[in-house]
């Protein structure tokens, strides 16, 4: 006797919700994975664009490093107290973590605007279009978490119920941290090689 | 039984018109906005069909109803090169991303996958809805790009770069960066719509629907999103490069610092599961219907599925075989060669199975069964001459030919559109609770049938004589005059096949109102979505249905009926034969 | 089906027909046979009140023979295909012979523009010249082109010789074929390059290897007289 | 084995950023400065999707979503090589 083993909603015995942000995150590793991959045969076939590489400010770059790093902590503290139902601790994490988020893209423009003065464009040769074209989509990817996460802070703030709020905490965070991961590799490769 | 679903429906009467028919989160209100877009999207995909063809005929001579198009499309009517080109470009545009897309996709998808995993709705109603809108704001985005200056899209709808990277090579500035913005936005609208459908399928299926009785219209639907969804981020990244070299000046794909082959490469990596994407939904909806009108189990189920799964797995390996004379490293051309060649065999599996199916049938001709074997027999003309075009050293000599055009129009076409409107007949008493008219279905079916080989094998020919695609007007080379009478035929073909399609437009609008009502399961089917009424109310199903069997138990010996329903338990054993 | 081609005047072209004989004869021998059954089964399967469906699923090991067995013929046949499709492949793109004559083929938008060597056969010297749209060459000679493009990708199809190869800006690109018979063929464009790739087209003229160096010796003079005289860009004839 | 807390993983993070950067300015020689750089940086991946996406307590199916495409990347990769890299 088979087949009287499934429960309504839930089949796979995973939320939905979850399901549905990892698929999307599989899609998104295609596209970042799919640029990155280009990024790293153009730029080795081209012998490493070094001269044009060294006039980024890596230590912008590894302070925002650090800064989603400790993003990626407060958002992961963030779900740990909405396990735990703790309402003012998972709203002051979120908080921290659109914060950082924020200073994140504060520090980029910096860098963007130290960049463009210095006469560096996206026209200015194939690594400035990569650095642009990457980093750019990068930060978009921020501004969408950081609209999300806002979005979930206020609803957290006006007692949405914990069932709701575990979730999307947790679906929010799944993105943030793929968010990070990214960086995570885009340091590297375009700042350190 | 409708207390329970007055009781759950948010619809009844106390919801507006606008939140039932526009921004509805009911996925077969979705399912028809997108059903219904999509057609109209055809016409338009039709109407620059018939343009093109009649300039093809007829070339430097005046295209008959294009006297409203202004002096610098068509002078005269006489239509210009540069506008040529924007048909061309537009019509694979339109028939691929926003025809078949929406249709199996979008349409079907929504309309059936619920309902025949005993599901009240997608898993995300909302998201379904924000998919929609988004698919529809990239539509009129797209046939907006028609009235900018300069006028639409020109670099064929594969968008090579170098032509589509710089303005200056194509003379169209806005009319491609809409192209791409469009583009982006549908992938969006079906990235979401695909993440929907994959875990509707993974999490909504009713208890006791395991994988393995899932009806194959499922699997289908569940391996195109698959696909799509796992292909599509390349090109959303290779799309933004592109835009990037337009409108910032860089060079992703422009020598010396860029190239163009890797815009190629990007484009046929999704570009290839994207046409499994629109060819299984299309397979799918034939296997639900052909064990319905021959009563008997669809044939080596588990084979079918593998065999899906296979090609779904291969499709991602064989993306090359687009490329073969495009400047690539000649070696690529053998794995590349391997690889398409092998696809081949999964794909014969599940059409032999089709066939199979009939064996020792009881078979009855009704329009939606003739959709479905017109299918296999214009599918396996499709399947065949890839292997012409999948031979590296053919291929050299086929590529860029009228061959290729009829190739995958004979391996598109069935698919959307014989699988398609075998769904619609089949499904539409479902979606409207109406019979369609058999005798208009039969029309359709016939005139269409005939109309479109008669426009696609004199294409073959085309090809055999070399004859490039895309091209304005073949008189200008002598080797292509002697072919002129096969372009006259086909575009009088053209035409007929265009008009073909009112018996479709009459039958669809008149049956809503004078079809004979359909009551829940008009042709017996054994899935679920034929044990609720018709159409389904909000909800779909009055309790959750519960699942004893596979999909396609029709004729089982000893039943008693031909049918036996996913959702009717089983008869207790023989102590108490009655006790149902 | 054969005398649908243009008329093949290549040496590799007679292997490229025979491999489309080969393919077309298998897949017409399965276009036949699987239509047959279809039609067979539609016929012999119609409804009758006489003979109900058969319940048959097709998951034993016998019944799915029925899908298997046929499917491993497919794949042997495609190896078949495959093999003979990789060895032509293999002498067109990777064996390449050495060169009797080499010429340098340009596209841009929108015409050939043709490179000669000049009688001292060798490109880049002062008797080089070049024409736009007439590709001359002997007859039974190899004649290997680098293919560039100086704008938009193009496609150099020759359609008697059973040869096309895309032109891509950025990339110089090999090629070689040896043509037979003396004559007038098309040369056209295969990849949609803008509003005239319709017009983009030229001429195969296939010489007798002897007309071919007198033709070549007078344009070659000429040109190396026209670059002594002044220093001016080649000479564009024709 | 207790899971580590989420301080001590960000403490982890932290050090290996300090590595990295570290690495990089490291008169090594810039192929093994890279390589270790972006041995680095995958550790640091790991982290993060293990523990902070808690990847380590997810069923099969998660972990088969976020493998597909990881592989699929590998093969598109790969078959970009001959063109982009050893092109002439």
């Amino acid at each position: 006797m088979n087949g009287l083993n499934a429960i309504a909603g839930e089949t796979s015995g995973v939320p939905s919700g979850k399901l549905g942000i990892w698929w999307f995150l599989a899609s998104e590793t295609m596209t970042f994975g799919g640029l990155l991959g280009v990024f790293v045969l153009t730029r080795y076939a081209a012998g490493g664009w070094h001269d044009a590489s060294e006039h980024l400010h890596v230590w912008m770059a590894a302070c925002n490093t650090l800064i989603l790093l400790t993003s990626s902590f407060t958002m992961a503290r963030a779900h740990a107290a909405a396990l735990r139902h703790e309402r003012r601790a998972t709203l002051h994490n979120l908080l921290a973590t659109i914060g950082l988020g924020l200073l994140f893209l504060g520090i980029k423009a910096l860098e963007y605007a130290s960049e463009l003065r210095a006469g560096f464009t996206p026209h200015s040769g194939p690594f400035w279009g990569f650095y642009y074209g990457l980093t750019g989509l990068h930060a978009a990817h921020v501004l969408g978490g950081l609209i999300a996460l806002a979005v979930l802070a206020v609803a957290t703030a006006r007692g949405q119920s914990w069932d709701l709020v575990e979730r999307r905490v947790e679906s929010t965070g799944l993105y943030w941290h793929f968010v990070d991961v990214v960086w995570i590799f885009l340091f590297p490769l375009v700042y350190l090689s | 039984m409708t207390e329970a679903h007055v009781a759950v429906d948010p619809h009844a009467s106390a919801v507006g018109m606008w939140r039932r028919y526009v921004f509805s989160t009911d996925h077969k209100m979705i399912g028809r906005q997108y059903m219904l877009l999509s057609l109209l999207m055809a016409v338009l995909g039709g109407a620059t069909a018939y343009v093109m063809r009649w300039q093809l005929a007829w070339p430097q001579s005046s295209v008959p109803f294009t006297g409203w198009l202004p002096e610098s499309l068509a002078y005269q009517g006489v239509i210009d090169p540069a506008f040529y080109n924007q048909l061309v470009t537009m019509h694979g545009t339109i028939m691929i991303f926003f025809v078949a897309m929406p249709m199996l996709l979008g349409g079907l998808g929504n309309c059936l996958v619920p309902l025949m995993i005993g599901a009240p709705d997608m898993a995300f109603p909302r998201l379904n809805m924000l998919s929609f809108w988004t698919f529809f704001a990239a539509s009129m985005l797209l046939l907006s790009s028609f009235l900018v200056p300069a006028g639409a899209a020109s670099a064929g709808w594969t968008m090579y770069a170098p032509l589509s990277a710089r303005p200056i090579y194509t003379g169209v500035y806005w009319g491609i960066n809409l192209w791409l913005i469009a583009v982006a936005l549908e992938f969006v609208a079906f990235l979401l719509g695909g993440i929907n459908l994959v875990v509707t399928t993974i999490n909504l299926r009713a208890s006791g629907l395991t994988f393995m009785r899932l009806p194959l219209m499922v699997w289908m639907e569940l391996t195109s999103a698959v696909l799509f969804l796992l292909s599509v981020g390349p090109l959303i990244a290779g799309v933004l490069l592109l835009l990037l070299d337009r409108l910032a000046g860089t060079s992703f794909f422009v020598p010396n610092d860029g190239d163009p082959l890797l815009w190629q490469h990007l484009f046929w990596f999704f570009g290839h599961p994207e046409v499994y994407v629109l060819l299984l939904p299309g397979v799918g909806a034939v296997l639900e219907i052909l064990p319905v009108f021959a009563r008997k189990p669809v044939f080596g189920y588990r084979a079918i599925v593998w065999s899906t799964a296979a090609t779904g797995v291969l499709s991602f390996m064989v993306w090359a075989h687009h490329m073969f004379i495009s400047g690539i490293d000649p070696r690529l051309a053998t794995p590349f060669s391997i690889t398409t060649i092998l696809i081949s065999v999964p794909l014969a599996i599940v059409l032999f199975a089709m066939i199979a199916t009939l064996w020792r049938g009881s078979i009855r001709f009704a329009t939606p069964m003739l959709w479905a074997l017109g299918f296999i027999a214009t599918f396996l003309v499709g399947g065949l001459t890839g292997i012409f075009v999948g031979a590296a050293a053919l291929d050299v000599y086929f590529h860029g030919t009228y061959f290729v055009v009829a190739h995958f129009h004979y391996a598109l076409f069935p698919s959307v559109f014989f699988g398609g409107f075998a769904a619609i007949y089949f499904w539409y008493p479902k979606m409207f609770g109406r019979m369609l008219s058999e005798r208009l279905g039969q029309l359709h079916f016939a005139l269409t049938f005939v109309a479109f080989n008669a426009v696609f094998l004199p294409m073959f020919v085309l090809g055999l004589g070399g004859h490039m695609r895309r091209i304005y007007d073949p008189t200008v080379y002598e080797f292509l005059r002697p072919l002129m009478p096969l372009h006259v035929a086909a575009t009088v073909a053209t035409i007929v096949l265009l008009f073909s399609q009112l018996p479709f437009v009459i039958n669809v609008i008149g049956s809503r109102r004078f079809g004979r009502p359909a009551g829940p399961n008009p042709w017996r089917a054994a899935t679920l979505e034929w044990t609720t009424p018709s159409p389904p109310p909000h909800g779909n199903f009055a309790s959750a249905p519960t699942v004893y069997r596979g999909p396609y138990e029709y004729s089982v010996p000893g039943a008693g009926e031909d049918v036996l329903p996913q959702n009717q338990p089983p008869r207790l054993r023989a102590a108490t034969p009655s006790a149902v | 089906m054969r005398d649908w081609f243009p008329h093949n005047i290549s040496a590799v072209g007679g292997a490229i027909d025979g491999l489309f004989g080969l393919i077309a004869a298998i897949t017409l021998a399965w276009f036949v046979v699987t239509l047959g059954v279809l039609v067979w089964f539609m016929f012999r399967y119609r409804r009758r009140d006489t003979e109900a469906a058969q319940y048959v699923r097709g998951d034993t090991r016998a019944e799915l023979a029925w899908l298997l067995l046929p499917a491993a013929l497919v794949l042997a046949l495609d190896v078949v295909i495959d093999t003979s499709s990789d060895g032509i492949w293999r002498r067109m793109k990777l064996e390449m012979p050495p060169a009797d004559l080499q010429l340098a083929v340009t596209g841009k938008q929108f015409a050939w523009t043709i490179s000669y060597p000049g009688t001292d056969g060798v490109l880049g010297t002062a008797d080089d010249f070049s024409l736009d749209a007439e590709l001359h060459v002997p007859a039974g000679r190899n004649v290997r082109v680098v293919l560039r493009s100086s704008d938009v990708l193009h496609s150099f199809f020759l359609p008697n010789a059973r040869l096309k190869q895309d032109a891509v800006p950025g990339r110089a690109i090999d090629l070689w074929f040896n043509v037979t018979e003396p004559g007038r063929y098309d040369l056209a464009c295969a990849e949609l390059c803008g509003f005239g790739h319709t017009t983009m087209k030229g001429s195969l003229i296939v010489h007798t290897p002897d007309e071919f160096a007198a033709w070549m010796a007078s344009h070659a003079g000429s040109a190396a007289a026209a670059a002594a005289s002044q220093a001016a860009p080649p000479a564009k004839i024709g | 084995m207790a899971a580590p807390s989420h301080t001590t993983i960000w403490t982890w993070l932290l050090a290996l950023l300090a590595a990295g950067v570290a690495a990089a300015a490291a008169p090594f020689g810039r192929a093994l400065a890279i390589g270790l750089v972006l041995v680095i940086a995958l550790i640091k991946a790991v982290l993060v999707v293990r523990h902070y996406m808690h990847l380590k307590r997810e069923p099969l199916i998660i972990y088969a979503i976020a493998a597909a495409p990881l592989l699929l990347v590998l093969v598109l990769a790969m078959a970009l090589v001959p063109d982009l890299v050893w092109r002439r």
